[in-house]
């Protein structure tokens, strides 16, 4: 073991971190097919103008044409109001897409940036304060936390991202506290102090970027389940507004149809479906390929 | 240890003033309030005005909250505004039905991730690996409303084997229990298949095995004893969540649990039912930590020393995984 | 010595690679050995040698994957241990081979108390009940000098040197006929080394049994062992009996061995460490691997390997020079 | 001898066929029809309490009618007030005060007698309760008189010739102080009704048991159980497992499962509910006439009646109840004519509006009328919110919304326009405190003379039409799936079904 493991390092050496990763996050087939689809998934919300007509074909709607089961005309039938769930889905990728990574986003700039404070000046009332608070955020079940602040804020694209980001920030602030301390403990952060380097250096050159990539992965992780409470909170009638074609809200209007008109939940379900593997996939495939335990 | 655990309740108490603040404050201002709801939409302005009195809307928030939290300080949750009835009662009623759910979803996600787990860690990277992860993420990316109703649609109506919803017995639990439980599958699946080979390569399972254990007895005594404690974390995570109540499911499901007694009552805006079982939600879910881990020393003996020690400020938390909750 | 069913182990031309993803360790390579009944064999060699594969090869536990044992045999009390199942494996785990491991520290499950550790072996290969296994567990514990009523401890309450004694306990709660020592005493502190090398002679002389020691510290051979076999790059260079390589070393790395071994007599001498590294496992050279550390290697040396050349009884070592019949070590020019 | 013992065994038989009653059951199936002993009823929205007073909405309205009673009752298939627990009534010639006679066989569930004092109390505990029931009562009723023990006065504050309606509403149901000074939780529950309330968990079910001391008659049913289902799938499939015996409200896009299943039964009901556009009219674009009428000219009311409730509902000519009293649609609609309502958009300084909606079905019309509006150039925005939230965007006081779709269930009376129409309604959505329309709803309030109270009401309509300060879109549909053994329920239209006498053939 113990022998092997050198050679393995040593064998590694030669490649940059990220490269790395990189190499090894190509050999795992689940995360590149995950990538793939991503990065799909994020051309068609680019090109989502491109690709169909928002007025024509996402809130246009033709009402005797409505509840069509899948045909030629309309691959994936067409819902309650008669308007083509193909062209409603390719659009509400936008959507889906942005609520995930918008929240993600905002979750991870706090939470990355107390979590970094809190595991920096340990033993502090910085520390203190910052956990406590953490302590009080995720000690509320995180649906029932966004369901109040979307019902206090309201109900649009906006708010459901900050409800669906501030319920995220626990987990940012936890994972990066202590990815920060464990790499404050280590001996090259000593070794930079012994040789004089500079507090801010240490941070910006040693500290975070050896802390990515728990919070990387983590990030893919929490994109899937923020699609996912997105999509709940649709279901409560707390997600985006309509005609806006999000995925879950698709979703939470078929299911009065579900037994009749199944596709009108299956194929918003399955790009939820889809959307999520493919997220988790790569956040599995990146976490394996940045865990040296995990080298094979 | 009697220490420790006094020491942990007690930090339970700035986390539910926290809480109660946050949760009061919010419901409190949100738009559209009480009065309007009691009263209903005719009502003249003499009646509003009382009932603006009766409730404290005539003066701040701050005062609303200090009566409230002067209630709690003798053990009184409050009583709804709606109901008349005292929020504790109204909790309480919930709490079996929401427990019960709880306790059948990680049953069911037990039984299925830690098996799933395992032989993916025993079999990392290989397709069997690949093939189990996908199958727990299905469970995890299958919307819950979605896949109970299609349940329900299956086993109650076509096969008539259990109830279609509402709280009846055992058998009502299992559907909704699967239905949340093969959301929580993901996490746990990954975080015992992680930790199991976090563990796998450990030279304790070389030395069990260089004295003759078998490799089956390696793996589910040497192996998983060691990887259980992440696992019971998220258990206890998951214990958790439930006890706050699955919104969602207990919605398709009829079932009278906690999470849409919080719901139904944000909804309309009855802010002590909503703030004390949310108070109530932290105080399970705080002594569910405190029980995980104080389990974590019956699993792994090294834990125990440490709680009895002097002075310890927190749980010795171990670090997990938690992807999506 | 000769007759085979003196043998207590014979591997023959057992060669192991790691697989990796891109590349092939070649860990193991064509190694050959003997060794007698109630001898004992030292295995020396840098961290990477190829002696804790080679070690692990025969209880059949190399780490699959990556690991692969290509070929060669391994016969164990005469039975090859490679075409055993897994079932039959784990009866002559702990039963006929046991097996010390470097680390104490880690070589005992934290979660188990150490008498449950040691009578799990027991129960497993003398069918005993769980209480007539605890009880002879805490015998075992008094044989390897730790009072029997720790055995309802957990192992983080033991020190390091305790540790290990308690690993013995186990290696040895069945009797093995051979025991394999991976480099015992590394991690423990000076003191307690003696303690344990001391215990472990004595236990061996009780028991009779077989012992291969991995080290990289002469000094430990030197004490210990009857044979010594000298391993660089997966394969061994040097084998012979304790006199024979320790009075006349052959090989050039064996003597660089000895040399960067400090001198107490005589402190003045500056150390001489072998010059560079190991070569890449991934990419040996065609012909000797130890060529390019080499102070007598000729251009020839890298692409030719060498065959063994034999000095009379067990003693021989794989270096090409020997050709040249005239060809010694330096240090026999001071040893002589 | 031999012809009398064959005689009286066949007289035997013949008795014990026609006697049979739940004891024996073979032999009973044949002959007289055979009930569940519980029964099961299904809703998607939940009870939250048994006290009558306090609340004033169906699904409680539907408990209540079991449990409880009021002094009168409303027939709404013959159109006419019935006797309940009064016998006779009568009013004042200056219409300010109505005398009431009572019956005087009436005992509570608890076994008190039922007296003119518990009538007393019950009104006067509703006009302190600051309920939603309460402001039916405060400002209408001035006091009560107790005349002797089967005699009630009951003086108002002005005339209102619907003041009956009032009386026939659950919240006016009797109660007893004495249930409730020992148990003001419980008390409440205590009525003079055939159902006897045992059990109550909000959001899961309401439990009641026959009251065999019931003054007005006997079931065969033993319980009856009333279950909060909120998802209309889950609730038609609980139907369909015979978990339960009623379903309302099953989803339109799963009636064809109802027609399919032997064993149901689906129930259509004329509906009173009106779904409607309204504009707030106190400012910014739903004070501008224009934009309104261009708006009501250029909805597709079809597609509206669609999308809404996948055309399940009925054009709706006036924002008024089609049995409510003084209804009224000489008007004709709004013609569907895009060029008229661009004309009358030119004229309009606004080209965008926010829908304000909170639930599916007025989401979907919103969506269908943002559809519609953009084919003459104006932009709606569609605004989602709570109830909760919605409700006090547009209280009238405090009206902050621009405009939004809402659904009234009329009761019968006319005054029930005040909802819609009357200053401080918070049910008027419209915000509307046009002068004439104030003037006309008191002198309908008042008046005894048919003709003149219909044409005050017509006229209301006539201005509505005129304004569009609401556009009417359509009446709802209402479908109750049942187990086809299910008979003797009141369907109503507004809703509040009367489940008392239910029975479950089987």
């Amino acid at each position: 073991m113990r022998e092997k493991n050198t050679l393995v390092s040593r064998q590694y050496r030669k490649r940059s971190r990220a490269g790395e990763v990189w190499h090894r996050l190509k050999k795992n087939k689940g995360a590149m097919i995950g990538l793939g689809i991503i990065v799909l998934l994020a051309l068609i919300a680019i090109l989502a103008d491109v690709l169909v007509d928002y007025d024509t074909q996402v809130i246009g709607m033709t009402l005797k044409d409505r509840l069509q089961h899948p045909s030629k005309a309309h691959i994936m039938g067409t819902d309650d109001l008669g308007r083509d769930i193909f062209a409603r889905l390719l659009y509400g990728s936008r959507f889906s897409l942005s609520v995930g990574v918008v929240a993600v986003a905002i979750a991870v700039v706090v939470g990355v940036i107390l979590g970094a404070f809190a595991g920096y000046y340990t033993g502090g009332i910085v520390e203190d304060i910052i956990m406590r608070a953490t302590d009080i955020f995720a000690a509320v079940p995180n649906m029932l936390m966004a369901i109040v602040i979307v019902a206090a804020l309201g109900a649009n694209t906006l708010n459901l991202m900050i409800s669906v980001g501030v319920t995220s920030i626990p987990q940012f602030v936890r994972t990066t506290r202590a990815a920060v301390l464990t790499v404050t403990g280590q001996e090259y952060i000593e070794s930079a102090r012994a040789i004089g380097e500079s507090e801010t250096k240490i941070i910006f050159k040693h500290i975070l970027p050896n802390c990515l990539s728990p919070i990387i992965v983590r990030v893919t992780l929490r994109v899937s389940s923020a699609i996912i409470s997105a999509s709940s909170l649709s279901f409560l009638g707390l997600g985006v507004p309509a005609p806006a074609p999000e995925w879950g809200s698709m979703l939470s209007s078929g299911r009065a149809y579900l037994r009749g008109y199944s596709y009108m939940t299956l194929f918003p379900g399955l790009a939820i479906m889809i959307t999520v593997l493919a997220f988790n996939m790569v956040g599995d495939g990146l976490r394996d390929a940045m865990d040296p335990k995990l080298k094979k | 240890m009697h220490r420790y655990v006094i020491k942990r309740i007690l930090l339970l108490i700035p986390v539910i003033i926290g809480v109660s603040f946050m949760i009061y404050f919010i419901m409190d201002l949100a738009p559209g309030d009480i009065i309007t709801q009691l009263v209903g939409e005719d009502a003249s302005e003499e009646q509003i005005a009382a009932l603006q009195h009766e409730y404290g809307y005539d003066r701040s928030v701050f005062y609303r909250y200090g009566k409230y939290m002067l209630g709690l300080l003798h053990g009184d949750l409050g009583t709804s505004y709606i109901t008349k009835k005292p929020v504790w009662d109204m909790y309480i009623t919930r709490l079996p039905k929401t427990f019960w759910l709880a306790i059948g979803a990680s049953v069911v996600a037990i039984g299925l991730s830690i098996p799933l787990g395992i032989v993916s860690a025993v079999k990392s990277g290989s397709l069997i690996d690949n093939s189990c992860m996908v199958l727990a993420l299905l469970g995890l990316s299958m919307p819950n409303f979605w896949l109970g109703l299609l349940l329900i649609i299956e086993f109650s109506l076509n096969l008539g084997w259990v109830p279609s919803g509402g709280f009846r017995g055992f058998s009502s639990v299992i559907l909704p229990a699967i239905t949340i439980g093969t959301g929580h599958m993901a996490v746990m699946t990954r975080t015992t298949r992680s930790s199991m080979i976090d563990v796998i390569r450990q030279d304790y399972l070389r030395t069990a095995r260089a004295k003759g254990v078998s490799e089956h007895k390696v793996i589910t005594k040497h192996a998983f004893r060691n990887a259980f404690i992440p696992i019971l974390t998220i258990i206890g995570g998951q214990l958790c969540a439930g006890i706050g109540g699955a919104v969602i499911t207990e919605s398709v499901f009829s079932w009278p649990g906690v999470g849409r007694l919080i719901i139904d009552y944000v909804h309309q805006r009855d802010v002590p039912v909503v703030t004390g079982s949310i108070i109530m939600t932290t105080i399970i879910t705080g002594v569910i930590h405190l029980a995980v881990d104080l389990l974590y020393a019956v699993v792994d003996p090294r834990i125990k020393g440490k709680y009895s020690r002097k002075g310890l400020r927190l749980a010795p938390r171990v670090k997990t995984k938690r992807g999506a909750a | 010595m000769e007759n085979k069913n003196d043998l207590i182990l014979e591997v023959d031309h057992l060669t192991v690679n790691y697989e990796l993803e891109d590349e092939t360790v070649e860990a193991v390579r064509d190694v050959s050995f003997k060794l007698g009944r109630g001898k004992t064999l030292g295995l020396v060699g840098e961290t990477g040698a190829g002696k804790t594969t080679t070690a692990l090869s025969i209880l059949n536990l190399i780490p699959d994957p990556p690991g692969v044992i290509k070929g060669g045999t391994i016969k164990l009390d005469g039975e090859n241990v490679l075409e055993k199942t897994i079932k039959e494996m784990s009866r002559i785990r702990g039963k006929e081979v046991s097996m010390i491991f470097q680390d104490p520290m880690t070589s005992l499950n934290p979660v188990f108390t150490v008498g449950d550790q040691i009578a799990e072996a027991i129960m497993i290969h003398e069918k005993l009940d769980k209480k007539a296994a605890f009880e002879k567990a805490q015998e075992m514990l008094q044989i390897v000098g730790i009072p029997g009523e720790r055995a309802a401890e957990y192992p983080h309450q033991f020190s390091g040197g305790m540790k290990q004694r308690v690993v013995i306990a186990i290696a040895l709660a069945c009797n093995p006929q051979l025991l394999i020592a991976d480099e015992p005493t590394t991690a423990l502190d000076v003191t307690i080394q003696a303690q344990v090398l001391d215990l472990m002679k004595e236990l061996k002389k009780k028991y009779g049994m077989a012992m291969i020691l991995i080290t990289h510290d002469l000094g430990i051979i030197a004490e210990t062992c009857d044979d010594v076999a000298v391993m660089y790059a997966g394969k061994i260079i040097e084998r012979g009996s304790l006199e024979e390589v320790f009075n006349t070393a052959r090989h050039p790395y064996t003597e660089g061995l000895f040399n960067s071994l400090p001198n107490i007599a005589e402190r003045k001498e500056r150390l001489k460490p072998i010059p560079g590294l190991m070569p890449d496992p991934t990419k040996l050279p065609k012909g000797c691997a130890f060529a390019p550390r080499c102070p007598y290697a000729k251009p020839s040396c890298i692409d030719v390997m060498p065959e063994e050349r034999h000095f009379g009884g067990t003693h021989y070592c794989s270096c090409n020079a020997y050709d040249d019949e005239s060809f010694h070590l330096e240090r026999e020019d001071i040893v002589l | 001898m031999k012809k009398a013992i064959i005689t009286i065994l066949c007289l035997l038989l013949v008795s014990a066929f026609v006697f049979a009653g739940g004891s024996n059951e073979g032999a009973a199936a044949s002959a007289a029809p055979k009930y569940k002993e519980a029964v099961v009823c299904a809703d998607g929205s939940q009870i939250t309490t048994g006290d009558p007073q306090s609340i004033n909405n169906l699904q409680h309205n539907r408990l209540f009618k079991c449990s409880h009673n009021t002094l009168v009752s409303y027939n709404s298939a013959a159109a006419v007030y019935e006797p309940e627990l009064a016998t006779s009534w009568e009013w004042s010639s200056d219409l300010l005060t109505l005398t009431l006679k009572l019956r005087d066989d009436v005992t509570f569930q608890n076994g008190e007698k039922f007296t003119a004092n518990d009538v007393k109390y019950s009104y006067e505990r509703i006009m302190g309760m600051n309920s939603t029931a309460s402001s039916k009562f405060v400002g209408v009723l001035d006091h009560v008189e107790v005349v002797d023990d089967y005699t009630v006065k009951l003086v108002l504050v002005s005339p209102n010739v619907d003041w009956l309606d009032t009386l026939a509403l659950p919240l006016a149901s009797i109660v007893n102080q004495k249930a409730i000074e020992a148990d003001p939780l419980k008390g409440p529950w205590v009525g003079t009704g055939m159902w006897i309330i045992t059990d109550l968990e909000e959001g899961d079910f309401v439990h009641m048991v026959k009251n065999d001391n019931y003054w007005g008659g006997t079931t065969p049913t033993r319980e009856l159980t009333l279950r909060y289902i909120s998802e209309s799938s889950a609730r038609l499939i609980a139907l369909q497992n015979g978990e339960v015996d009623v379903c309302i409200g099953p989803a339109s896009t799963e009636k064809g499962f109802i027609e399919e299943d032997p064993t149901l039964e689906l129930i259509e009901i004329p509906s009173a509910t009106c779904c409607y556009f309204a504009f707030n009219t106190s400012k910014g674009p739903g004070a501008d006439e224009n934009l309104r009428l261009a708006l009501a000219h250029c909805i597709n009311y079809e597609d509206v009646i669609l999308g809404a409730s996948s055309g399940e509902g009925t054009r709706a000519i006036t924002n008024w109840g089609p049995a409510t009293y003084g209804y009224y649609d000489g008007f004709g609609d709004y013609t569907y004519d895009l060029a008229l309502a661009k004309e009358y958009l030119a004229k309009s300084a606004y080209k965008t509006l926010t829908i304000s909606v909170k639930d599916s079905a007025r989401l979907r019309a919103a969506q269908v009328i943002q559809a519609n509006a953009k084919e003459i150039g104006l932009t709606i925005n569609i605004e989602e919110l709570e109830a909760a939230a919605l409700t006090a965007k547009s209280a009238f006081k405090t009206a902050e919304h621009e405009s939004m779709i809402y659904t009234l269930g009329w009761n019968s009376y006319g005054d029930d326009a005040s909802r819609a129409y009357g200053k401080n309604s918070n049910t008027n959505k419209a915000t509307l405190s046009d002068d004439r329309v104030m003037e006309l709803l008191k002198l309908a309030r008042e008046c005894t003379d048919d003709a003149q109270r219909k044409s005050y009401y017509a006229e209301i309509q006539t201005l509505n039409h005129e304004h569009a300060w609401y556009i009417p879109l359509f009446y709802t549909e209402l479908s109750v799936a049942v187990n086809k053994g299910v008979s003797g329920v009141i369907w109503e239209g507004h809703q509040s079904h009367d489940y008392s006498n239910i029975v479950v053939s089987i």
